[in-house]
């Protein structure tokens, strides 16, 4: 990309600035050391991690994925082994390959987000953002997604961003609702950004053992299926100017993280992708820089958006 | 590892539902050890339904032609896809995933149940060329894998074979095999095949004092380690058990460990 | 199917009792007319009308259609002819073929539901059930749809019951959060089934003239790509044993049938798929009584559930 | 109308991204007027993406041999698969669909811009079996459809080829070809082609006492007037429009009374 010609990617999101609007959505991707193995992550717009709680989870019991028509259906139940972890494991690497990841972190109530941030204090000049997995239960709002609660998205999220003073985002959940009030109040938290959406609540059974597909039952839909209804949250979203928004939701190809670009969205997350094409994220990049150029559009902060008006 | 547009070379229908497909691959012959599989796309050209790769295991590579193999059985919409496919055809392909694995014992007893012939097969083939003594369990339900027989004889191992329909081999099913345990006193067991006779197994061996290793299968998406979807309960000390990664964590783990629900 | 051996198909929900459990969903069958150059329509459990209104509706501007992975975006805006054209043309068909629809109204406030109800008292007997299209717009809330409010669910619900005496189905809308109030409300108001799921909302864009695909712009999605999401929201309902539902979304032929009426749907909707092969609904019937066969299984009425137990 | 799956009895390229379909049907052959069209599944067997059926002009129909045929453009994925099926496949064809164009008059002008000259061809042939006088103007970018040409020289009827790019044809649009619009007087025009061509015809064409029929297309879901997907927007009274399916109400509908946005 040294080149004179080739456009500028550099997109900006509040606080945040990414040097392309390409990032890995959490839990797909791990922390990206896999990948690794493929391509430099680290061209990435950012690489958003698997979203870690304060201890460890053992997530839910198998079949944990099952197929479903151009989607897939996940109940993974957000197994992981602590920030810990993350910090002793997984930050000394990333480091090491000058990768600033967005770190995803969730919790039961606010003291657990709390708690997590004050274990990141130390560390944040190498983390780009902290984004909060709000599709996660409330246990205090009786296992309600707490995006469900603007108040609470609020509170949360000003938590988050006074302890740790960098780059908050919000991930929000299209399965509870007024999304915009969601939005409004990770804003007013004091949110740079938002990353829309997370999985639909799906399910399915087997018509001979009469067995859930899930060992859960209940799973988060994700891939092409979503595309439409993701892009939907995204532009009304953005119609409404709230927060700068990162796009996700069956994104493909670069031809989709365009779509999602001009409906609005100031950066694209890319998550199902990556499992069927371990280079779908990088070959995004690529992508919507080589329908820049040829369109002759120098920047891309110029298609930001070009849909709404 | 690696992610490869690969040319078939042949793609036969060798049983009811039963197909061998070797490609041409360098990369995977030279790569990959037993217990590995790869990973398949099984979508059309430009299609994005179905989804999701298809994992199999190896059966064989050819090293000096460059010819790897698996064996599978057509069962939803990917393995139909992939039984239309013909020579010349290019298929995408990821691997070799999954951990080698690599039999320190001498005295090898593998057992094989329906399709869990395929990695078993490579097992074997490896196991003799380190001068190991080989045995070979193999179950079947019928006599679908008639043709299979033909490689497992080029082995040149001493084998059963168990059938539980017809005439073609033992009337039975695999576990019979081990009715005289005694016999394979220090072998180091590797078993691949439906969860019920690795059940049945698991009980069988309970008191044995054999090393066991089971080869297991999951549901994937990633298959690199990256989603978690693919766990297997393991137990990890007395009362306590974790998830832990059929793709990247396994596929092989200690049978005696598995917690089947 | 006289032969003595064959499954007994009959369902029943609250006072409605169907011939089989399949039925057409409203849009995406018209009157059955057309469908029955096809087959005999009156051979399917019931047949769901286009929802109708008061008066005579243009619709959206086109492009109404838009395909996406595995599902189909539309923006039809209800295009309709009034409820008179329903009266006047329709139903008199449907007498002479014996076919007792399911009639699908709607309106833009409770007033309509009273006005177009004041018209269907004498023709009461010609029509299996009503059903109350509350996926759209309360222009009285502000334009959010009908079921984002459970107490006007009930209120409309109650008031069409009151003046029709007939079965009265509320369809829900995904889109409004709470599926359970809806449901709730409907059964309180004197509904006998909730039809269960309307469209998804969901748009696309074309990344070269950076419009919408739809002249509307949103749209509703439908097809195979919402199935899980549909069994979710079907599922969900059932295991509170609310109120009997008719599950629909994305079912494409028996085996998806077979999977909603083991989440515990009473009866099942056929839409998109009617589109695709026109004899879908029909095949689907013969399918449920194959697989019953098969499994020995006498009476349909022993799978509906089975998979919540 | 009937739904059936037919056998492709020919299925070539016959220039860059333009191929001819021809499939066996008597009942297509016996029941297909100009003007009608027919909706073709595009997905492999057992596949339900891409997910809705597209629609097809029929070309031409042989009734000796009962072969029909289509003209079309590879636009996205679902012609592309089409294009990619072979003699002795079987597609899923519902057809005819839409009303059949019935001229009247004695006198027709037949315009066809691109890919619009698929149901024009099969009017045209139309018209000669009733012994009108006919004259067509066809409009082409460049000379992917020299080979389509050879069909209209075939018709024996007088005809022009406008070509906006080299030297095969009259350079220019095809609306060049009505300079001279007294000629065509009492003609009854039909025209089928892209949305700027007809626009152009409507203004070209207002003062004209000219009656004019276009032949519209819309993305489609049903085809048979079911679903309301495939409206277009047309004049009815003096200041009133309503939106009338393309598929159950036209394909045909006076050029003079559409509403383009
Ligand atoms: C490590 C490993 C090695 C395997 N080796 C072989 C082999 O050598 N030969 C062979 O015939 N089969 C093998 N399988 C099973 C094979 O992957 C499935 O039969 C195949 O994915 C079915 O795909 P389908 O589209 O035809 O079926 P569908 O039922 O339509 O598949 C739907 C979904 O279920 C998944 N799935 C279905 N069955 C299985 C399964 N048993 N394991 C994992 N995922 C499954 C698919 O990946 C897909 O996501 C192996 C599985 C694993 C995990
Ligand atoms: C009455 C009628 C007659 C037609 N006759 C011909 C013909 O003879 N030859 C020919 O090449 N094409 C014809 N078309 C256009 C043809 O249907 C489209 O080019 C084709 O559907 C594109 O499908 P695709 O999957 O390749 O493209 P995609 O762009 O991937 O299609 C996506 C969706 O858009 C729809 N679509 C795209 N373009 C059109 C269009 N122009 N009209 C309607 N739907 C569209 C498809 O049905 C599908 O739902 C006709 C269209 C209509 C309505
Ligand atoms: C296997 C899997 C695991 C996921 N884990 C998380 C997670 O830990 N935290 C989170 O915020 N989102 C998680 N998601 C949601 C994705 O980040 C993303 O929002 C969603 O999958 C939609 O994008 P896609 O269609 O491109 O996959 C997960 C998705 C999948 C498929
Ligand atoms: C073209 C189209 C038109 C529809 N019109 C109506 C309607 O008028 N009233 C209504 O209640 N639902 C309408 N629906 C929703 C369907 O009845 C059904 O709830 C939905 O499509 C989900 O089922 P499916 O995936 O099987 O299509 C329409 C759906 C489609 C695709
Ligand atoms: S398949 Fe993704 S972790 Fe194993
Ligand atoms: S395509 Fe459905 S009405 Fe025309």
């Amino acid at each position: 990309m040294s080149d004179a010609s080739a456009p500028n990617l550099e997109v900006v999101l509040g606080d945040i600035t990414l040097s392309n609007p390409v990032i890995s959505c959490s839990g797909t991707f791990a922390s990206g050391i896999e990948y690794g193995q493929f391509y430099d992550v680290g061209a990435l717009g950012a690489v958003t991690t698997k979203s870690f709680s304060l201890q460890k989870r053992q997530g839910n019991p198998p079949p944990r994925i099952f197929e479903t028509a151009c989607g897939m259906l996940n109940s993974i139940g957000l197994q992981n082994e602590g920030i810990d972890d993350f910090l002793n494991n997984h930050l000394p690497v990333l480091k090491e390959r000058s990768i600033r990841p967005i770190l995803s972190i969730f919790g039961e109530n606010r003291t657990e987000f709390e708690k997590i941030s004050a274990q990141l204090t130390d560390c944040c000049r190498y983390i780009a953002a902290v984004e909060l997995n709000l599709s996660c239960p409330n246990v205090e709002k009786g296992g309600m997604a707490f995006c469900a609660f603007p108040e609470t998205v609020k509170e949360v999220t000003a938590t988050v961003k006074k302890m740790l003073n960098i780059p908050v985002i919000a991930k929000l959940s299209p399965n509870t609702g007024r999304m915009d009030l969601a939005a409004e109040a990770a804003r007013d938290g004091g949110a740079s950004a938002v990353s829309v959406i997370n999985t639909l609540v799906g399910t399915a059974f087997d018509i001979h053992t009469c067995r859930p597909r899930l060992g859960n039952v209940m799973g988060g839909l994700s891939g092409p299926a979503i595309k439409p209804v993701a892009l939907a949250h995204v532009y009304k979203l953005c119609v409404k100017k709230i927060i700068p928004v990162i796009g996700m939701g069956g994104i493909f190809d670069w031809e989709d993280a365009v779509e999602f670009l001009i409906a609005g969205a100031s950066a694209v997350g890319i998550g199902t992708a990556n499992f069927v094409d371990y280079f779908a994220a990088q070959k995004i990049v690529d992508g919507i820089s080589r329908y820049l150029k040829e369109k002759n559009i120098d920047h891309v902060k110029k298609i930001i958006g070009k849909a709404l008006h | 590892m690696k992610l490869a547009n690969v040319e078939i070379i042949n793609n036969n229908r060798i049983g009811d539902r039963l197909y061998k497909l070797e490609f041409f691959s360098p990369y995977i012959c030279k790569m990959a050890s037993p217990g590995q599989f790869i990973n398949i796309r099984c979508c059309g050209p430009g299609q994005i339904d179905p989804l999701l790769r298809r994992p199999f295991s190896i059966y064989d590579t050819d090293k000096k032609f460059n010819v790897a193999t698996i064996l599978y059985l057509v069962k939803g919409r990917g393995t139909a896809n992939l039984s239309r496919l013909e020579r010349g055809n290019m298929i995408d392909v990821c691997g070799p995933l999954g951990n080698p694995v690599q039999p320190t014992a001498d005295k090898i007893l593998l057992i094989a149940g329906g399709i869990g012939i395929a990695p078993i097969h490579f097992l074997a083939k490896h196991c003799i060329h380190s001068h190991k003594t080989v045995y070979l369990l193999a179950g079947f339900k019928d006599q679908n894998y008639m043709l299979v027989e033909k490689d497992i004889m080029r082995l040149s191992i001493d084998y059963s074979i168990y059938c539980e329909q017809n005439m073609w081999a033992n009337r039975g099913v695999v576990t019979q095999g081990l009715h005289n345990l005694s016999r394979f006193q220090g072998y180091h067991i590797y078993c691949c095949g439906p969860v019920d006779m690795l059940k049945a197994l698991q009980k069988k061996l309970a008191g044995a004092k054999n090393q066991v290793t089971a080869l297991l299968e999951e549901r994937m998406a990633c298959g690199i380690g990256v989603c978690q979807g693919c766990v297997q309960k393991i137990k990890n000390g007395r009362d306590s058990y974790s998830y832990q990664k059929v793709c990247s964590q396994g596929p092989a783990f200690n049978l005696m460990e598995v917690l089947f629900e």
